[in-house]
């Protein structure tokens, strides 16, 4: 079986169910859950499109790496659509093409290609995003998508005029063959960071963020706090670690962003009383953790960040968004001693957030402390500082969050969770511990992937 | 012969039996904990004592073992505090929201500290220390506050990455997390940069100043029996990261050459100075018994900081022996404490009077914990604090020194109004009733306490030659002692003499009191006052607000630390609706504007 | 030219999001931003004197004539079509919006 | 003011920019695009996969992309991936359009203006012409220029016209949603076709004969149809959606 | 100079005018009529950079489709304003 199917079949059964609209919410649940499955009988490679070997033709790297990122990505996606897809049947179409949009930014190996499947991604995102009935937000977001992207195209066509290639390890190739200075990228690549950096939510790009999170529902908080910031982590995790070149006033320049994004994420998310808001706010701070793991090389722990990240996002939010759903408010007040009557949810949020914090045995912990290890190694002491204190910072929110969730003697606020959101969290919860403590796989896994070299055509 | 991990992993696992077993019944959850801790001490004190601890592990990962003098000290100790508190978590469990949750994390914190004490290796030693922290996180807001739960998480987080920080440079230095050697390779700045960070980790845990906003709050507010734990058990941690960081590590810094000090240990020292200053001042001004004595805590704190930068004989010894005698004496007194707020239901001084007549154990257990809290013979207490006093004025530091008298003279002045105003006085007419004696199972624990108090205060040389042990395992000259004398550098102490003066002269006085009894007992509406009848019976007698000329003098500087971290929050909170204000409009023009500035700082250099 | 022109185009599209506060006008400056985006793209593909890249019986009979770059134009393809999908759904959310507020002007609709 | 210093800024950054590309030696200067040192020299050659030699117009046969006009070939057969993803993103909007303007659509939104009978006439037959061209277009696509693009386009203008000329007019829309899908469909599965029969995705599995002759190219003219009806029902469906309203 | 260049240089211009005229003018139909012209003279700039299949789709559906589609909008939503 081809790795190209994954990105097809929801493709087809995307077209197909224009005309089933009855149907369409079950194809939706039938393909993405195939899609899972399906992941196991792929055996690892580089597929080529249309028969044009490499950089001719568009290629599709299916290694280790992107198995990685579809596997999180296609199970959260299942997920999301197992819990929200009897709510909003009209969305079926809309999902299917936006489970391929999210697997092609994963499979691509073409510059030009991810343009295209950022774009797809992206309208389907803010489709997805409409049903939060803010339109203003939305529209908010499609702009700063358009200009993220208008960029994007811009930078890559400057280095398509410099090497001509648009193909990512030919690319990679020739700017290390070329020999050209490194400040003479600068600019295209800086181009092509704010595209990404606008989906990653990276702090000055990310003015979308809050009017989509702060208003999300059950459907939309999931999928772009989770599954679809995954995805682009995984991307920028490429570029970042493939492709691009960052000079010193470039690499400088980023640092800056990405620690103000941080910091300031970490402030606002202090700052904030809504739990949706707490919880969208930490999540662009972890989303410029995520970037800065990947520019300082370590793929392999940047990768766990991005899986732990998601996991516990996925479950932060699908639970807070139910509740906030059904009582039509997320003040932290309002929804105090939300979890002394639905104590399994509860455990599951609250085994998401301590991981979120880095407690140990969990599996967040395992990857904070790796990360801040190799930082350490290379000598880097002022990175290592800024995120602990911002983990104090986030420490102290979720702490004062979980209390107030917890803890409350009467005027109780009434929440019902169906069976299948506790399943899912549940499960989620277990795996975030299980791989907290058993962690032999995601280290030999993590040192695996360091290894990983792109531009020889990926680490089959 | 018993394992380290099998002690270990069985707390652990009777943590969670105790939690199903809770669910059925709360009750018989809480006497888990109290069988399982009893177990966990003695099998620690028994084993440990005789050096029949095994150190090897089989089940557990990435965790080693070790057995050292220190940490056998602080086990032992802790444990034993652990214990003692466990036989009042019957009587309280009823109370808290989630009992089954509550004997479990109970446990389970015991386990952490058990790790803590024995490990070898830093990364376990966090590990150990984060699990301390979580599992005692969620014990405080099942009682009064829910904000003393984070403040305690933001301080002690503090205290652990700092501490993170620090292994992880030291590993960068010697490759290795082992303790000892990672300790023994860090050498010039570096050693300078751990020996701080460290030195913040143990301020941290022992609610130093300024890092001691939590403190107060934790002990005033947490559920008594914790608050227990606290001050005898957790907050020693503190006091066991700082003898890695004081006396292990090297002080650094420009060197007196009169007294042979560094800097770094003039200003931890100085920091201790204002711990106990600052402690005993507040402590002075609370009407909360519980609050009192959170502050009392802290400032004891600052004398097991002072003692352990100075770093000689005297003073580590000195130091160790307080972490024994205040542990003793101030869990005492917040089990005394406890059991009054279990009868009456209010640890408010105001609230509360005449206890004496009903709880006079309880009343006897008190006064024997803040006679030893006050440094006055024949307790435990005293010699401890006679061994920092020598090692204080032998250095010359004389500031530290006043601070250190003050800070002993202040402590009297404060543990007396508790128990002036909860045991002595009037009876209340709202207890009245319902006082009694504390039940049989809580007094247990205070009276063994109790007795160690004394028994430390006039035989402190078993201890004392415990503590030499690991006065030579840290690499401080052992102080000398005799059968039944303590040499200090400025003269012998004879602790049995002295308790033996002091108990004649008690028993004088008690008889005198028997025999010449002039007082009668009168009803509280049997009296008048300036010539009007009392109609009611309201509360007629002084024990509140003794000082409060003293008071006046420093009421405006009370809440400095506290402000200056409201104002930090403030700035953290200020700063992040700024941010969100700024950049989360909906309006493209501020993330276009920055796309174009950015844009403009990369080219800025190809212009040019 | 064309190719500064391009930039300028860019950079004018850039100043109508930073000054617009009206949907429409955001939309407008979306559009000049991505014309300016496909001239740029077409414009780094030209060849003075090239040919468009199609085999014609002219190409045959002189065989000097070199052809401009098409892969930038397949690209641009690409992006016209891509960018009209866009700005249909930004006057749809424009139309929702105006349904919702009742005006275009983002400062007449007050922070959420 | 603001917006003057707005400009002046932006219209700096855009001479930084200039100023910047003109300093990096490796990138080209306008109109001195250096076609042979890039990927897309191989198109032109039609040699990514073979050796054909010298390409004649008329006379090559059997290419690896037998299209006349290069950017078809790019567009059909070497980047294929990309149209596919480019129609998708058009499915999309054209979905989203359809959810954001309201599901039970009724009634045609009413215009200033009357249409008069012979505005409506004329039109009737212009639609038909335009709707030829569309055709066209879309079926000349590798040969002259133009393509599925412009193609479709025109279809859905002819469209547009009759919504123009004819207030009362709607496209049957459900025909529009069979063509939508079907031409998406048909394209997917061609691809498919590429992968189970020959060994890639979107493989050109049919002869491409001579350049330049109407039949030719093997798939692409294929292609370029079903992207012409594609495009042309997915602007079709955003047109009928912006110009109906829920009836009151 | 070639005519072509002479062409080249009106079209910048007025690509440049037209741009900052749809931008800044007060009325949106005016706005967007620029905009179409915008698109136009695109149109002709890409024919002077040999690009006709480029300038096809532009012309049909950036100047065209996208043209109609803002009027439609405006038409619209001035149909709503009237019944307020």
């Amino acid at each position: 079986m081809s790795a190209i199917l994954l990105i097809v079949v929801p493709l087809l059964a995307a077209f197909i169910s224009i005309l089933f609209k009855k149907a369409s919410p079950y194809i939706l649940l039938i393909v993405s859950f195939a899609s899972v499955i399906v992941l196991g009988y792929i055996e690892l490679e580089v597929i080529t499109i249309g028969g044009f070997a490499s950089p001719y033709g568009i290629n599709l790297v299916f290694d280790q790496y992107s198995l990685i990122g579809l596997y999180i990505v296609n199970t959260l996606f299942f997920l999301v659509v197992a819990i929200n897809c009897v709510k909003f049947k009209e969305m079926s179409t809309i999902l299917l093409i936006a489970l391929a949009g999210l697997n092609g930014l994963l499979l691509t190996g073409d510059l030009f290609n991810l343009f295209v499947f950022i774009e797809i991604s992206g309208i389907a995102a803010y489709l997805i995003t409409a049903t939060n009935k803010n339109p203003l937000a939305t529209f908010n977001y499609l702009v700063a998508g358009t200009v993220g992207s208008s960029l994007y195209l811009v930078g890559l066509i400057i280095l398509y005029a410099m090497f001509g290639t648009l193909n990512m390890a030919d690319m990679a190739n020739e700017i290390a063959v070329s020999g050209v200075d490194a400040s003479l990228v600068a600019f295209p690549f800086l181009l092509m960071f704010i595209g990404l950096g606008v989906e990653a939510k990276l702090l000055p790009f990310n003015s979308w963020v809050k009017g989509i999170l702060a208003s999300s529902n059950k459907l939309t908080g999931p999928i772009i706090a989770s599954v679809y910031a995954a995805t682009i982590g995984f991307v920028v995790g490429r570029l970042l670690t493939s492709v691009f070149v960052f000079s010193d006033t470039l690499g400088l320049v980023i640092t800056i962003i990405l620690l103000a994004s941080i910091i300031a994420g970490e402030a606002m998310a202090f700052s904030s009383n809504k739990v949706r808001e707490i919880l969208l706010f930490s999540s662009i701070a972890q989303a410029g953790l995520v970037v800065l793991v990947f520019l300082q090389g370590f793929i392999g722990w940047g990768v766990f960040l991005v899986v732990a990240n998601a996991a516990g996002k996925f479950i932060l939010f699908t639970v807070t968004n139910h509740a906030s759903d059904e009582l039509g408010t997320d003040e932290v007040n309002d929804l105090k001693g939300l979890f002394v009557n639905n104590k399994i949810v509860g455990l599951a949020f609250t085994v998401a957030s301590l991981s979120a914090i880095g407690l140990p045995v969990f599996l967040g912990f395992v990857v904070k402390m790796n990360i801040l290890g190799d930082l350490f190694a290379e000598g880097n002491l002022f990175i290592p500082a800024v995120i602990l204190i911002t983990s104090v910072v986030e420490g102290i929110y979720f702490v004062r969050l979980l209390i107030k969730l917890w803890y409350k003697e009467h005027d109780l606020p009434v929440v019902q969770y169906d069976f299948i959101i506790k399943y899912v969290v549940v499960i989620l919860a277990i795996l975030i511990m299980v791989f907290g403590v058993y962690t032999a796989p995601i280290e030999t896994e993590a040192n695996d992937l360091d290894l990983i070299s792109f531009v020889e055509g990926g680490n089959l | 012969m018993a394992s380290i991990e099998l002690i270990i992993v069985f707390t652990a696992l009777a943590g969670v039996l105790s939690y199903f077993v809770g669910r059925l019944n709360k009750v018989a959850g809480s006497v888990v904990t109290i069988l399982a801790s009893m177990f966990v001490f003695v099998s620690v004190a028994y084993f440990g004592y005789n050096n029949e601890l095994i150190h090897s592990t089989e089940f557990l990962p990435y965790v080693t073992f070790s057995v050292t003098y220190l940490g056998l000290f602080f086990a032992i100790l802790v444990t034993f505090i652990f214990a003692m508190v466990s036989f009042f978590n019957p009587f309280f469990v009823e109370k808290y929201k989630y009992p089954a949750l509550y004997s479990m994390l109970y446990l389970l914190s015991l386990a952490g500290v058990l790790g803590v004490f024995f490990t070898n290796n830093f990364m376990s030693l966090f590990f150990f220390f984060e699990f301390v922290v979580w599992t005692s996180l969620f014990l405080i807001p099942m009682g009064r506050s829910k904000r003393a739960a984070s403040s305690y998480y933001a301080f002690s987080t503090v205290g652990s990455f700092a501490l993170l920080f620090a292994i992880f440079i030291m590993r960068e230095a010697s490759g290795t997390f082992n303790i000892v050697s990672s300790m023994a390779s860090v050498n010039g700045t570096e050693a300078a940069i751990v020996s701080a960070l460290l030195a913040v980790a143990a301020f941290a845990k022992l609610g130093a100043f300024p890092l001691n906003v939590w403190l107060p709050r934790v002990l005033g507010n947490s559920p008594d029996a914790i608050s227990a734990v606290f001050s005898g058990g957790l907050e020693k941690l503190g006091a066991f990261v700082a003898v890695l960081a004081l006396v292990k590590l090297a002080p650094f810094g420009y060197v007196v050459d009169a007294t042979g000090l560094a800097a770094s240990q003039y200003v931890i020292a100085a920091l201790g100075a204002l711990t106990i200053v600052f402690g005993t001042l507040m402590a002075i001004r609370q009407d909360d018994a519980k609050k009192l004595l959170a502050y009392s805590s802290m400032s004891n704190g600052g004398y097991i900081l002072v003692a352990l930068t100075i770093a000689s004989s005297a003073s580590v010894s000195g130091g160790l022996y307080h972490v024994v005698a205040h542990a003793l004496a101030s869990t005492a007194a917040f089990l005394a404490i406890g059991a009054v707020s279990r009868i009456t239901g209010t640890t408010k001084m105001s609230e509360l009077g005449g206890m004496i007549h009903k709880m006079p154990v309880t009343y006897l257990v008190y006064l024997i914990a803040i006679i030893s809290m006050a440094g006055i013979p024949p307790m435990g207490g005293f010699i401890s604090k006679w061994l920092i006093f020598q090692a204080v004025i032998d250095k010359g530091m004389i500031l530290v020194a006043v601070a250190v008298f003050f800070g002993s003279i202040g402590s009297f002045l404060y543990v007396f109004r508790p128990l002036a105003a909860l045991f002595l006085g009037q009876e209340l007419p709202q207890h009245r009733e319902v006082s009694k004696e504390a039940p049989f199972f809580m007094l247990v624990p205070m009276v063994i306490l109790s007795g160690l108090i004394i028994y430390t205060g006039v035989l402190p040389n078993f201890f004392l030659g415990f503590i030499n042990n690991v006065l030579t395992e840290v690499g401080v000259t052992p102080l000398v002692i005799g059968s039944y004398t303590v040499t200090g550098t400025n003269g012998v102490l004879q602790p049995a003499l002295i308790a033996s003066v002091f108990g004649v002269g008690v028993l004088i006085a008690f008889i005198i009191f028997i025999v010449l009894k002039k007082s009668r007992k009168v009803g509280l509406m049997d009296t008048y006052t300036a010539g009007n009848f009392i109609y009611t019976e309201e509360l007629m007698h002084y024990s509140l607000d003794f000082y409060a000329p003293l008071e006046r003098l420093y009421e405006k500087y009370i809440n400095i630390t506290k402000d200056f971290y409201k104002r930090l929050e403030n700035k953290v909170v200020d700063l992040g609706r700024l941010m969100k204000y700024y950049f989360f409009t909906n309006k493209p023009e501020i993330m276009v504007l920055w796309i174009i500035i950015i844009m403009g700082i990369i080219l800025w250099g190809d212009i040019l | 030219m064309l190719q500064y022109v391009a930039i300028v185009l860019i950079m004018l599209g850039l100043y109508g999001l930073l000054t617009q506060r009206n949907i429409i006008k955001i939309i407008v400056s979306l559009n000049i931003l991505e014309i300016g985006v496909n001239l740029f793209i077409v414009s780094v593909g030209f060849v003075d004197g090239g040919l468009a890249p199609i085999f014609t019986s002219t190409y045959n009979s002189s065989v000097d004539f070199s052809f401009v770059d098409p892969l930038p134009q397949a690209l641009v393809l690409t992006a016209i079509v891509i960018g009209v999908g866009t700005t249909a759904l930004g006057l749809a959310l424009a139309k929702n919006i105006y349904q919702k507020y009742g005006t275009f002007e983002i400062d007449e609709m007050g922070e959420e | 003011m603001k917006n003057f210093l707005a400009l002046l800024l932006t219209l700096f950054l855009g001479y930084m920019i200039i100023a910047s590309l003109s300093n990096n030696e490796a990138f080209p200067k306008y109109g001195e695009a250096d076609v042979s040192s890039r990927v897309s020299q191989r198109y032109i050659d039609r040699n990514v996969t073979e050796n054909p030699g010298e390409v004649l117009y008329g006379e090559a046969t059997n290419l690896e992309s037998g299209s006349a006009n290069t950017i078809a070939a790019i567009v059909t057969d070497y980047r294929s991936f990309d149209t596919l993803g480019e129609v998708t993103v058009l499915t999309v909007s054209a979905l989203g359009v359809a959810l954001l303007l309201g599901g039970a659509k009724q009634s045609r939104i009413e215009l200033n203006f009357k249409p008069n009978f012979m505005l409506r006439v004329g039109s009737r037959a212009l639609f038909g012409i335009i709707l030829m061209t569309g055709m066209y277009i879309s079926i000349h696509g590798h040969l002259t220029p133009g393509g599925g693009f412009p193609g479709g386009s025109m279809i859905a203008s002819s469209l547009l016209l009759l919504y123009l000329a004819d207030d009362e007019f709607r496209a049957n829309i459900k025909g529009v949603k069979v063509i939508q899908s079907v031409a998406g469909s048909a394209y997917v599965i061609a691809g498919l076709l590429g992968l189970f029969i020959g060994t890639y995705f979107l493989e050109n599995l049919l002869d491409t004969a001579v350049l330049g002759d109407l039949f030719s190219a093997g798939m692409i003219p294929i292609i370029y149809v079903l992207i012409g009806f594609k495009v042309g029902s997915e602007i079709s469906r955003i047109i009928d959606n912006f110009l109906t309203e829920e009836s009151v | 100079m070639d005519l072509i260049n002479i062409i080249e240089i009106i079209v910048s211009i007025l690509l440049v005018v037209m741009a900052f005229l749809a931008i800044n003018s007060k009325s949106l139909i005016k706005s967007v009529m620029y905009l179409s012209s915008l698109s136009m003279l695109a149109v002709v700039g890409f024919v002077i950079m040999k690009a006709p299949d480029v300038a096809g789709t532009e012309a049909v559906i950036g100047s065209g489709l996208v043209t109609s589609l803002f009027v439609f909008t405006l038409l619209a939503v001035r149909k709503v304003g009237k019944e307020q």
